[in-house]
Parts: structure tokens; C-alpha cells; sequence
């Protein structure tokens, strides 16, 4: 039997449904030495910003239960290198190439969005607006649903690459959200970024990380991310690209039955550097044992 | 290239109180390691605790394929990686990082070390006095806070290496830091350093680096950071490196640019 | 040196800062027979209605990375039935007997509020306006302020006993609550409930627990917990109870550095039924190590 | 008395493909347990996996001070108890939950297990010859998926004891379930069971359950839920029990008012 792994997420068609976390998977060529990037469904760059960033101070991660706590803050060259510099490696593979941007203001999205329509080998554009790491912008235009539409109209408006929505789980209603996103004309959603979260060094009295607060991601927040794919794919019709702890074929089958369309695979990376890899042979083998012909078949089954 | 998977442990035994060496059969890491390198480790297959653990690369045997760390068990990672036992496979990924550059001929060469920093110098002098004699004095510094804590340089042993001692408690060889050790060698001696070499606690880094860098001194060291992937992708590893940039420095990252890095290029705030 | 452990928690006088999490640690007996419950600074039983629950169906608890998923749905006797039957018991303590309640509408958490009132026992209501597990009220009443607060208010007119507000994490910013339940009358807080949450089962590809959703607790959600507390601390001026993943002194002080007067344990106590005692234990330890005479000087100290 | 802390593992070794057998230095919990009652299992100090792990009391050795359980290793908690070695320690509470009620002098008894439901019906065997000689005859029927699968019950040769084994393969004993087998024992024989007791699967139980009230027999199954606390504190446990409310059942609970319950109290959709 040959099975069809391959999945269209709102105009972005990927061979298999894997794809990896913005900022946990760098430009491409950092774990390019160790697995085949040409075997992923895409690749997700880092977060990308109209002019370079610094980040945050040091430390900038914490190990936390089942999970790790960072507060990056979006470090990136800007998008002006990021396009003479990350992405000429990556037009040498045949994947989609996701950027995922974020910006201080409604402005800067826009802006970011029609400079990467003009790019070549740009393959969707994932709009961060969850991110919880940075002072202005960020999290909160994704916490905010009217904000969270905005943001998505001004992207829309300046590209015709498909676009997908970030959305954040520090919300009351993901779901509502979700819906004032796709009526932005967003083409696809992706899910969940980081819990807001944070941890104290009792020794020093003082939080462990340099930011105070950074974003929980990991296997600790699973259960998390596949609650938010099952809402929102009740209530609204895009494709999503789940995520959040997943760290195995089995784990990706749960987002997929719970709803999503594709897969991102983060944290994971760092523990595991072929867990994309290992996950994409994962899930054929449980569709020949399972007798599944199309992995689109068990999209959203356990509804 | 990367290795990334289990590797037979050969070794896991205390060797100071509180440290330990391991050593893995590991053909192709120690092929390709270089001073100054870094393996990174999973302590456990559950995902509590999750992330990799770094290790510098202690020394390697080329010969024999292997790969020894040195490590102090300091919290539920390295405490999980001494429960270990010789037989068993270890999850192993590197070599990783950037390591030390050799000095040029001649030169002569001061290698400091403080604490379990003093790990990776092992490999590191031995490198130098395999590729360097007879032309590079090679003059080891290690410090510790007691007697009990040094590591036996004895393997070392080679006519062109000096060894010297410094401990907090002065139980053995110099009373002081390492630091002051070197410094008041520096002092006496009419024969100065020409490259320094140091990896250790951070305050001790900072003391070295502005003391090289009064004498004038050119060096490397290496820096520690609490790292994620280990491959440059996750950003977390920052060290600040001095820029021309308004803030005056800018992040690198140590599992990619670094660990080492030219002393010169270290920022610290003033 | 002799250290103080007393914590006033509203109005509340617990000898030591730590309680239980209400429906992990039954009506006392249950763990009574395992540990001696005097040495607990207070104890929160199971959550407690007007009427009578059956619970939800079976499985209710699934096991997550570092933590669990309930959903018992607030299975418990009734408030009569835990006046006769199980306040009794807890009488024979000294110690405080706080009682969280739950309601469909607001009607019956001052019914609930006036029944207590009366009885003779109980030393503070917690009211719990966060439970992701029941079809009406419960996490409806927590995630929008305002009727959060209006809850509050109808309790406060009801019972002159220290009134304990109980948030939930799933909602945008968790201070805005805190500070309409203080405004409504709250003497205390105490947070986190359980982060809404799901898992599914790949081979019945169905979801994992019979109430589909349920919450997560235990160590995973523990940097979102401390992130909680912090951010009330900042808030609002009321103590708080904090509690999600703790499991030993060292997770009690990260709580009580970011802002905590009190901290209760909720599955720690399944995984190690000693885990108070131990806490209690560990904290005195640390104060006698650290030259801390007063647990009342830590609190906030991270901040 | 609820112990909890860590006992000495004596042995800990596969008996049957895929099953273990585990047993403890743990005195007071052999003194006072009774068949039927379980021990909850902490299978790691990490948090992942977090919830303890219930497994019935298989066995008792009251002289020695011994606990048995047989477990089946069936994901990651009992894979991690697999890997444990004797002279390591292990966290149990326990001894949990009601156990079995003895029957009346002179009642002839059918005790009834599928599959690792079997594990506890050892003890109660044992229990029955040990308290109820000469009185009262014993028949145990044990049901597996095939010959290897069946613990052996040599163990517990008695005089009044008949074992009858079932493989739904036929590989060895009857061909088919241990239900089937146990009705056709009554069908043929002249003499009946008075009393039955079983475990096994949830299917099994409830055949069997419909099977006993037909025939008017009464009797005691153990069920099994998943479990939070093993104390009756969480709520998680519930398990239908016939009750005359509008709904025809409450939840009680297998961790404190059961695992054990009387057959005809056992509620199940029509
Ligand atoms: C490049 C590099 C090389 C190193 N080489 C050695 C060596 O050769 N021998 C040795 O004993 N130690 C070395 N270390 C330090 C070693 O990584 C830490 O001691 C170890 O990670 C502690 O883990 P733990 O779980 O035992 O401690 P915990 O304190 O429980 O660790 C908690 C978290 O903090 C991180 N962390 C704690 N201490 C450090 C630290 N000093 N540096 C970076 N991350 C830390 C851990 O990785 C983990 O994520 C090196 C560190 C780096 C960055
Ligand atoms: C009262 C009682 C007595 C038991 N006695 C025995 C025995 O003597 N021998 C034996 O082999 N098994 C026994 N079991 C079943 C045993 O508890 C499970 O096989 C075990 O919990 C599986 O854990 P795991 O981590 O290996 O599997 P996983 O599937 O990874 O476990 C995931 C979660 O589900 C729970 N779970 C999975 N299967 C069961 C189950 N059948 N019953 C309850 N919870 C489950 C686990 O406890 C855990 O929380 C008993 C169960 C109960 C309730
Ligand atoms: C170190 C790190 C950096 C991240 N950077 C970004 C980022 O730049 N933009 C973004 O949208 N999400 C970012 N994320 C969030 C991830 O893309 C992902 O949503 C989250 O980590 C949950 O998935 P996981 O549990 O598999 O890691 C980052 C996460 C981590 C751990
Ligand atoms: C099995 C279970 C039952 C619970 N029942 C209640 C309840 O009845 N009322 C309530 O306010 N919280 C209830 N909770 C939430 C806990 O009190 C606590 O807020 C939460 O579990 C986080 O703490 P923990 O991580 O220490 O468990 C319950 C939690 C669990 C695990
Ligand atoms: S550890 Fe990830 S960039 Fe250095
Ligand atoms: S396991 Fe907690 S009530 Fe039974």
C-alpha cells in the first residue's frame, strides 16, 4: 500500500504534514547537518522583525517539568538580512518556507508582509501576534480578538502569499479569536504559542530569567495545545497547523485527530534533533498498520 | 558532521568527590573533536528533566575511539548521568561548538583553569603538547577550593609542561585563586606569557580577561551559558560580544560561536 | 533559634503556610489515616454544592507529561450532607476548615455562602468560580470579571466567614479578575485552578476522559501558576492561597517568593500522600538555614 | 494502617511472557492484608510518568514478611517497574481498598480470572484453603489468550482445590473463554457453585455478572478504574453501583469501596 501523506494547509501544499516551531529550528541550515531539511512537510524560520533585535537578557531559558520556560525575545537579524542572508540557503530545498513575523505595531505587520511578498522563496507568511516575550506588540494583539482581525486585514491586504494566524493560548477564548481571524482573511491558523509562565531561583530570590516571565512550551503544555486545536476547529473552517509539546508520531496523531491539518514540531527539536524526522516515519507506519490511504482521512476524527 | 545517538558508556566513576569521568566508545567524536568542543547529553528518556545537559569534551583517545568527560554533579541532570552504569548507552549529540586555536610556534602558552572549568583544558594541552613541541612551553594552572577538588594532572605528564596548583583554603600548592597564582608568576618570572588559555567560573573570567588584557596578553576562553539545542537555532545560549552598535555589544552564541571565544572580544559591563 | 510559620490568610490564622487543594485531599479522612492532618495549617475539602452530584462519566483523570487531566465533574453529597457527615470529623481538628463551593448561578453560591454560615466548623469559604469540569457556572463565572465579581458580592452578603475567591488561569489577564473580586468583597484569593485541557486516545481515536475536556494540574502547570501569583501580587493587595505543581518546600517558596501568604498541595498529594508534612517540614528547614525568622519576610520577596 | 515508603525489591522476574513477578521485604503489609486489596506503585522519582500505579496484592508469604504481585507489563509505569532490580527500593502505599469476603462454611466455591485478572485470585485461593478446610471446595477456573499466558497455579496444589483452565486458542484446557468454560462446568456437573469470585477483563465480568444472577449465585467481582490517590480523596476511581435515584446508579469507588464488589450491586447499561 502507498499511503498520501500530503496536506494542503490554506494554499501551502506540504508532502507530509511536519513542519517545524518558529524558534526552535533556526534558518534551516543549524539542524540541516544532522537530518535531511528536503524530508520536511515545511520549515518555519524564526521570528522576523522589520529592523534586527538584540533579545533578552541572560537566561534565557529554564528546564521546567516536562517543559522549559524562554524568554528570547525575538533576536533576528531583521528582515532585510533575513532575506539576503537565511534565505538564499533555504531556496537550495524543495519545502515551503514559512516566515513567521511579528511587529511593535499594525504598521510594521503590513510593512513586513509586503516586503516578504516581494521575496523570493517565500512560502507563507505565519503571523506571530501570540508572541509573550516582547514589550510592545506581541501577545497583545493575540489577546484581543478585534486587535488579533486588524493585525491579520493589514497582512491580507499586502500579500496574496497565504497567511496564517498564530494564535495565543493566554486567552479566554481561543475560539473567538480564531474566528475574528479567519473573517480577516487569514488562510490557515497555527497553534498554540507559549503559556505565560515563570519560575523563581529561591537561592538568589530573584526569577530565573533574565525577562522575568517567558513563554512554557513542551510536552508539559500538550494537553494545552490539543484542547485549542479541538475548539477551534469546532468553530471555525480553516486548517490548522497544530503544535505545542509534541514530541512523537503518537503525539502528532493526537493533534491531527483532534483537528489539525498539520503539524509543528518545537521544543522537541532540542531534545530529540531528528524528532521531525523520526515523526514523519511515525505516522506512515501508523497508517499502513492502520490501513489509512490519505492522512487526510483521520483529520479532526475524534470530533 | 553531528553525531547524535546512544553511545556505549565504558566509565562512569568517581574520581575527585563530587566528579566524575565518563567515558564512551565513540570512534567518530573523537576523531573529530577539537579542544575546547562540547558533547551534549540526555540524562534521561523521560521528558522530566527534558533538556540536554552540555559536557565539554574532557579528552579524547583517538586510538581507542574514545571520549571522556569530566563532570560535577551539580543538580538532577548530572546527578541522573552518575546513576549510570558501564554497559548502558548514553544519548550523545556533538561534537558541538567552536573550540580552541592553536597558538602559533613558539609562543609560550599559559592554560588556567578554575574549578570543573578546568575540564576541557585537559584535552586541550594535550593537544598542545602533541601538536606543538618542542617549540611551546605549555604552563598549567589549576585552581580549586581545596586539595581535595584538583584534578590529577599526572596524565599529563611531558617534558614541555609545567603544572601549578592554587587552591581557596591553600591545602595545596598556591593560597589564592588561580587568577592571583598566574598573575604572581607573571610578576616574578622574567618569563611572561605569550597566549592564555582559560576556562572556569565567570568572575574568574572576567578577572583574567581584564588582567590579559592590561598586560596585553592575546587569548581565549570559554564561556558557559544555560543552552537548549546546542546547534545555534533556539537563541538561548547568548554571550554579549563587544560591537560598535549603540548598546555596545551584541549577542553570539555560545554553542555555535563559541564556547571559545578571543578574549578581546568579551564584553563585560564595566 | 525558633522560626515563625503563622500566616493570616484574610482573617484566616493558619499556624503554618500550608493547606490542601480542594478535590485532592477528600474531607480529611481519607489521608488521615496516612499523615496526622494537626500539622496542616488548614484544610480545603472536596468542592461542595446545593445539591448532590453524580460526577461525570467515566474515565475522569487521564496522566499527562508532569502532570494529570480531571474531570470528576464535582461529584460530592450535597451541602447538607457535608454538614452532617463529613464536618463532624474535621471538628475534631485544630485547624481550619475551609469549604469550597460551587454553583449553577449566582443564587446558589449565596445560598451555599448562608448555609455554611451557619454551620458550626468551617473557617472560610473558597468559592471556586473556575472549575473547567461542570456544564453550567463554574469556569463561566470566572472568566469574565465581572461576574466574577458578582459572585463575590452575592457571597460577601451572605457570610460574615473569610471569603476566598478561586481564579482561573483560562482567561487574558488574570489580574483584571482579581481585582473585581477584591472590589466585590474577596478576603483572599487563591489560584490556580486547573488549565483547561484534553487528551485523545490514537487507538479508540476518541478523546481520552468521558467529559471530552477536563483540567490539568500537577508540576506541569506550575510556571504558570507562579506566573499567576506574581501578577496578582502586583495587583491587587489581598493574600493569596497559591497552589498548582507543588510538590516539596523548594516549589512552595517559588510560590510564597513571587507573592504568596499561603500554599496548598493538590496532586502532589497523590503521588506522595506525605507531601504536606514534607513541605511543612522543608520550609522550617530552610528558614532555620537561611537565618529567616518570619515566613511573613519572604512573601513577595522576588518581586 | 496505610504503609508508604520504599521496600526492598527481593526478585523481580518475568514469569510468563510479558508478565512479572515482583516481590517485596515489606512485613507489615503482608500481616495486614487481606485478598482482594491492592498496592499503588510509584514507578519513578521523576515526574513523568507522575501517578502511582495500582497493582493487587498477588500473593503473601506471612512467615517471611513477603508481598507478590504479578503485573503485565502494559505501557511505560509497569515498563519502568520491569526494569527495577532486586535490592533496589520501591515506593508502595498500601495495603488499598476492601477485599474480598470469605464465603460461608461448606459453600462451594468457583474462583474465576481472565488474563492478568488472575493476579489476585492467588492470594484468595490461598486465603479459602487456608481459612475454610475441609468444608469447603474450591474450583479455580483461569482464562488466558493462550497456554503461555496462563500463570501457573501450581503453586497452590491443595487437596481441595480442582484448577480448570481455559485458552481462547485452545492451546491448553478448554477451547474458548473462561465464562464459556465455567458455564459448561455447571451445565454438565450435578454439583453447582454456591459462591463466585472473579477478575479479569470488563467484558468478562460483566458476562459473567449476568450469568451468576441468572443462576441466582451470588458472588464478588474486583473492578478495575483508573486511579488518582488509591484513598478515596480524588473521585476518580467511580465505578456504577445499582442504587434506586433516577438515574439507577451512583458512583462509588473501586479505591475505598471497592476494588471488591458484590455482584448484584454492579451496575451495568442495558
Ligand atoms: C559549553 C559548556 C560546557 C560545559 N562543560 C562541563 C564539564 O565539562 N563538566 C561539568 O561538570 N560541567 C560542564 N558544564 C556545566 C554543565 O552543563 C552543568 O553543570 C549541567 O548542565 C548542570 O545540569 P544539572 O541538571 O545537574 O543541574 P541543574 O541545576 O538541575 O540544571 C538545571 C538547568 O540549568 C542548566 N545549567 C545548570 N548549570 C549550568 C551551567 N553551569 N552551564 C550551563 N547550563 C547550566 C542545565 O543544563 C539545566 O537546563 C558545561 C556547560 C557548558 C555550557
Ligand atoms: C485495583 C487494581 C488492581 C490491579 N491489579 C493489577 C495486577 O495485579 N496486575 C497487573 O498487571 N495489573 C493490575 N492492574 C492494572 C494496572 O494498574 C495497569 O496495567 C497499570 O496501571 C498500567 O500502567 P502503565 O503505565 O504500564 O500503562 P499506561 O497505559 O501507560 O498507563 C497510563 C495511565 O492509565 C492507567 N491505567 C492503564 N491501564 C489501567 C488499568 N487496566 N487499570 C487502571 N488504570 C490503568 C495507569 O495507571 C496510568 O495512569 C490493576 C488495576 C487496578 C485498578
Ligand atoms: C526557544 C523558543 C523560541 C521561540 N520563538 C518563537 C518565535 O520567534 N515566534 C513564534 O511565533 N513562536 C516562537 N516560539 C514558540 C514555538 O514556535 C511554539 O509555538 C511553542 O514552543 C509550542 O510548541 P512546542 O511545545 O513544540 O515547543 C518559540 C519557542 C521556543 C521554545
Ligand atoms: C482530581 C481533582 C479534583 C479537583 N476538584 C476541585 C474542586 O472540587 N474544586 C476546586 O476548586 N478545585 C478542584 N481541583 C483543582 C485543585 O484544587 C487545584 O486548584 C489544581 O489541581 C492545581 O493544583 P495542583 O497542581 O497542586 O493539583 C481539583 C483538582 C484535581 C486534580
Ligand atoms: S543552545 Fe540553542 S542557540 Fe545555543
Ligand atoms: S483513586 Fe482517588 S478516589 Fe479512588
Amino acid at each position: 500500500m502507498r499511503v498520501n501523506l500530503a496536506v494542503n494547509v490554506g494554499g501551502i501544499i506540504m508532502k507530509n504534514p511536519v513542519t517545524t516551531a518558529s524558534g526552535t529550528f533556526g534558518y534551516g541550515p543549524e539542524y540541516g547537518r544532522i537530518i535531511d531539511l528536503n524530508r520536511l512537510g515545511a520549515i518555519v524560520v524564526k521570528g522576523t522583525t522589520l529592523s534586527a533585535r538584540q533579545g533578552n537578557p541572560t537566561p534565557r531559558i529554564a528546564e521546567t517539568p516536562s517543559g522549559m520556560l524562554n524568554a528570547i525575545g525575538l533576536q533576528n537579524p531583521g528582515v532585510d538580512k533575513f532575506i539576503s542572508e537565511a534565505l538564499p540557503f533555504l531556496r537550495n530545498y524543495q519545502l515551503p518556507v514559512i516566515v513567521n513575523i511579528s511587529g511593535d505595531t499594525v504598521e510594521d505587520y503590513h510593512k513586513l508582509a509586503g516586503i516578504l511578498d516581494r521575496a523570493q522563496g517565500v512560502g507563507g507568511i505565519e503571523v506571530n501576534i501570540s508572541c509573550p516575550n516582547v514589550k510592545k506588540g506581541g501577545l497583545q494583539f493575540g489577546s484581543d480578538p478585534d486587535s488579533a482581525g486588524e493585525v491579520i486585514r493589514a497582512v491580507r491586504r499586502a500579500t496574496s502569499l497565504p497567511v496564517i494566524a498564530k494564535l495565543s493560548p493566554n486567552v479566554t477564548s481561543i475560539a473567538a479569536v480564531a474566528e475574528k481571524v479567519a473573517e480577516a482573511g487569514a488562510d490557515a491558523l497555527s497553534m498554540i504559542n507559549t503559556l505565560l509562565g515563570m519560575a523563581i531561583d529561591i537561592k538568589s530570590r530573584r526569577p530565573v530569567l533574565g525577562n522575568i516571565m517567558g513563554g512554557l512550551s513542551g510536552p508539559a503544555v500538550r494537553p494545552v495545545a490539543v484542547r485549542a486545536v479541538w475548539q477551534v476547529y469546532r468553530a471555525v473552517k480553516l486548517p490548522i497547523i497544530g503544535m505545542g509539546g509534541i514530541t512523537c508520531a503518537e503525539d502528532a496523531l493526537e493533534f491531527i485527530m483532534a483537528g489539525a491539518t498539520a503539524v509543528a514540531v518545537g521544543t522537541a527539536n532540542f531534545v530529540n534533533p531528528r524528532a521531525t524526522i523520526d515523526i514523519i516515519d511515525g505516522l506512515e507506519k501508523f497508517m499502513l498498520e492502520n490501513n489509512i490511504k490519505d492522512i487526510n482521512e483521520i483529520i479532526g476524527i475524534a470530533q | 558532521m553531528i553525531y547524535c545517538h546512544k553511545f556505549r558508556i565504558l566509565k562512569n566513576e568517581e574520581t575527585i568527590p563530587g566528579h566524575r569521568l565518563m567515558i564512551v566508545d565513540a570512534p567518530g567524536i573523537s576523531a573529530a573533536a577539537v579542544p575546547g568542543q562540547f558533547l551534549h547529553l540526555r540524562c534521561s528518556d523521560s521528558t522530566d528533566p527534558l533538556l540536554r545537559r552540555p559536557v565539554s569534551i574532557h579528552r579524547v583517545e583517538r586510538d581507542k575511539g574514545l571520549a571522556h568527560m569530566l563532570y560535577r554533579v551539580a543538580g538532577r541532570g548530572t546527578a541522573l548521568l552518575a546513576g549510570k552504569m558501564p554497559g548502558e548507552y548514553l544519548d550523545v549529540m556533538g561534537p558541538l561548538g567552536k573550540g580552541f586555536t592553536l597558538p602559533l610556534p613558539g609562543e609560550r602558552v599559559a592554560v588556567v583553569g578554575g574549578g570543573i572549568g578546568a575540564a576541557p583544558l585537559f584535552f586541550l594541552v594535550e593537544e598542545l603538547i602533541r601538536e606543538c613541541p618542542p617549540n611551546n612551553m605549555v604552563s598549567f594552572f589549576l585552581g580549586a577550593a581545596s586539595a581535595s577538588q584538583l584534578p590529577p594532572a599526572s596524565v599529563l605528564h611531558s617534558p614541555g609542561l609545567e603544572v601549578h596548583t592554587a587552591t581557596d583554603d591553600g591545602s595545596a600548592g598556591y593560597h589564592g585563586t588561580v587568577t592571583a597564582l598566574l598573575e604572581s608568576r607573571i610578576d616574578s618570572g622574567p618569563a611572561g606569557f605569550d597566549r592564555i588559555y582559560a576556562c572556569g567560573p565567570a568572575p574568574m573570567l572576567r578577572s583574567l580577561v581584564r588582567m590579559a588584557g592590561s598586560l596585553g596578553i592575546p587569548g581565549q576562553v570559554s564561556l558557559e551559558e544555560r543552552m537548549g539545542c546546542g546547534v545555534g537555532a533556539c537563541l538561548s545560549c547568548a554571550c554579549k560580544i563587544k560591537d560598535r552598535s549603540a548598546d555596545g555589544f551584541l549577542y553570539k552564541h555560545a554553542c555555535t560561536d563559541g564556547p571559545v571565544f578571543d578574549m578581546r572580544e568579551v564584553y563585560y559591563e564595566s
